[in-house]
């Protein structure tokens, strides 16, 4: 018996499970290294420094010191490698703190304006709607300021109506969304499908607006049916 | 009590000058030189004929595999002991087979290291014992 | 302008971007692991060892030695992760070496026979024939074991005609694929979906062999053009 047939389907649910399993791969991994590494590293640093504070002889102290040096660049090292992966802020206060920090920290890394205009009084939805909201905000900012050269994007969180609205308005040279998608479709790039994916997987709708001098609108709508409340 | 001189050649800069800094306390032995690739650490070699070359194997350009083949190759008499991150034993098999003399894992204590580099220059084979399985 | 439009061959480009998305990530994420953070840790176990030959108080080598406990605990746990991520041994030795090694560790971990059998003469290919092979040969083989609770498994590779040939075979239980693919298909699995579109990423073909009672073959053949030997 031999199966050779791949239809539509099977590529749609291949590529979504892909997706999950890379989003729950990263986060495995972030973990490990926030909560197991990074907590081991801190408190090794702790008894380092204790033992800096006490007796011992010149070569000792230069050892200790080279130690002290090592754990501190671990530190970093695992501190960097696990917010790549995925942001703890998101897991542990949310969509608008975890946005508004990386908004920040990329509007001024970049020296550009980007803004977060979000109701306070959003709260927590489930893990796959907060990421998929996470993650097209980085592709669709990231996008707004390497390819657009925007210098301003408005990033807008509301809930309504049973669902949470995403819009990210770039001021940039905009594009032409149809050239742009076909190119992608034949292997060009990743972040357009891949932000259409995500959204999709978690029942929602995402539309790119854009036309060359105008500057780029992306709209994602994501239903918050019961099963998106968290458990 | 004749000085036992080293080159030490890791792409790693931190951990080349942890190395450094205990091979250093040792009285008896003297650091010539550091190299951060392989091309430099064959350079070094030639140019000090150090007793010992302790080598990493992941370097860019010539691994620290090629560079011991090459050194070899060339006859000189300067004898390799490799510092490692891979304890699987396919790398120690190869690298006693292009010519190491010695194979210590970097996450072995410096007394290892030491004992590699003594029993090295007295012409012996050292193999750190916490590498098991077929080699 | 708006774009809504989302086509068979998008999906099928989505999916092996995708796919390969993730073999870099983890290859990446690995190489962190291994060549950063585990090689800290290495030098600093290297250190703090040599300060427990030397002097220092009774406090002082009570607080070294659970720093030592820690850096040990640190990295085994470093070590696993890059290890389940990407396989050093393929990168530096190549596919006979590094199933050799895998092939032999599953088979003693869970007591079953499972050979290779492989020309030694099999050189070195491009990055990503050497992958997609090595990873099909993990997914076949945890199957075979999980599901099909084969007692002997053989690995077989060989390269003629242009090609390299592998070939995984099991005496198990057997399945119907039919069936499985389509359940595959529906997302229930990942697992024979990924080696096809693993094999097809790099212009091969896949093919599985199986019946209820009858064990289960699975063939893969990688074309070896000019561009998959190594530059
Ligand atoms: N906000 C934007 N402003 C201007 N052009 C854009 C914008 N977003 C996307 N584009 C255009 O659409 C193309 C495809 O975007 P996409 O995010 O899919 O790919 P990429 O950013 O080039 O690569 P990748 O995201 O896979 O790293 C871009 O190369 C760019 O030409
Ligand atoms: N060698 C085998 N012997 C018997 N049954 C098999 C074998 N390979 C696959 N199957 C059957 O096909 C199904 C689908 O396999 P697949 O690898 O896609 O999924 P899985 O192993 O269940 O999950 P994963 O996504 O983790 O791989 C299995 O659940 C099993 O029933
Ligand atoms: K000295
Ligand atoms: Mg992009
Ligand atoms: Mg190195
Ligand atoms: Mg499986």
């Amino acid at each position: 018996l031999e199966t050779v047939t791949r239809g539509r389907s099977q590529l749609e649910f291949l590529s979504r499970r892909l997706l999950q399993v890379r989003e729950e791969e990263s986060r495995h991994i972030a973990r490990e290294l926030h909560d197991e590494i990074g907590q081991l590293l801190a408190v090794l640093n702790f008894s380092l420094r204790g033992m800096q504070q006490s007796e011992g002889s010149g070569p000792f102290q230069e050892t200790l010191g080279y130690g002290l040096d090592v754990v501190s660049r671990l530190l970093a090292k695992v501190r960097g490698l696990s917010l790549d992966l995925h942001p703890a802020l998101l897991e542990d206060f949310g969509l608008v703190t975890a946005l508004r920090r990386y908004i920040g920290s990329v509007a001024s890394r970049v020296g550009r304006t980007a803004i977060l205009e979000a109701d306070e009084s959003i709260g927590r939805f489930d893990r796959q709607i907060e990421t998929a909201c996470y993650r097209v905000t980085q592709e669709a900012l990231t996008n707004a300021l390497r390819h657009g050269e925007a210098s301003s994007v408005r990033i807008e969180l509301t809930e309504r109506e049973g669902a949470l609205h995403l819009l990210i308005d770039d001021d940039g040279r905009g594009f032409d969304t149809e050239a742009a998608m076909e190119s992608a479709a034949r292997g060009a790039s990743l972040g357009l499908l891949g932000m259409r994916e995500r959204v999709s997987l978690v029942g929602g709708e995402l539309s790119i607006f854009s036309e060359p001098g105008n500057g780029t609108k992306i709209r994602a709508t994501l239903p918050l049916n019961q099963s998106s409340r968290p458990s | 009590m004749s000085t036992i001189r080293i080159v030490i050649a890791d792409d790693h800069t931190i951990v080349r000058g942890g190395v450094r800094l205990l091979l250093e306390k040792l009285p008896d032995v003297a650091v010539v030189g550091e190299a951060s690739d392989g091309s430099q650490a064959i350079d070094l070699v030639r140019l000090h004929q150090p007793d010992i070359l302790v080598a990493d194997i992941a370097m860019p350009g010539s691994n620290g595999l090629e560079v011991t083949r090459r050194l070899s190759d060339e006859g000189l008499p300067t004898r390799v002991v490799i510092l490692s991150m891979h304890s699987d034993p396919e790398y120690v098999h190869r690298a006693v087979k292009v010519g190491a003399r010695g194979y210590v894992l970097k996450r072995s204590a410096i007394e290892e290291l030491e004992l590699a580099v003594r029993a090295v220059v007295r012409g012996e084979l050292f193999l750190s014992p916490s590498i098991t399985g077929p080699i």
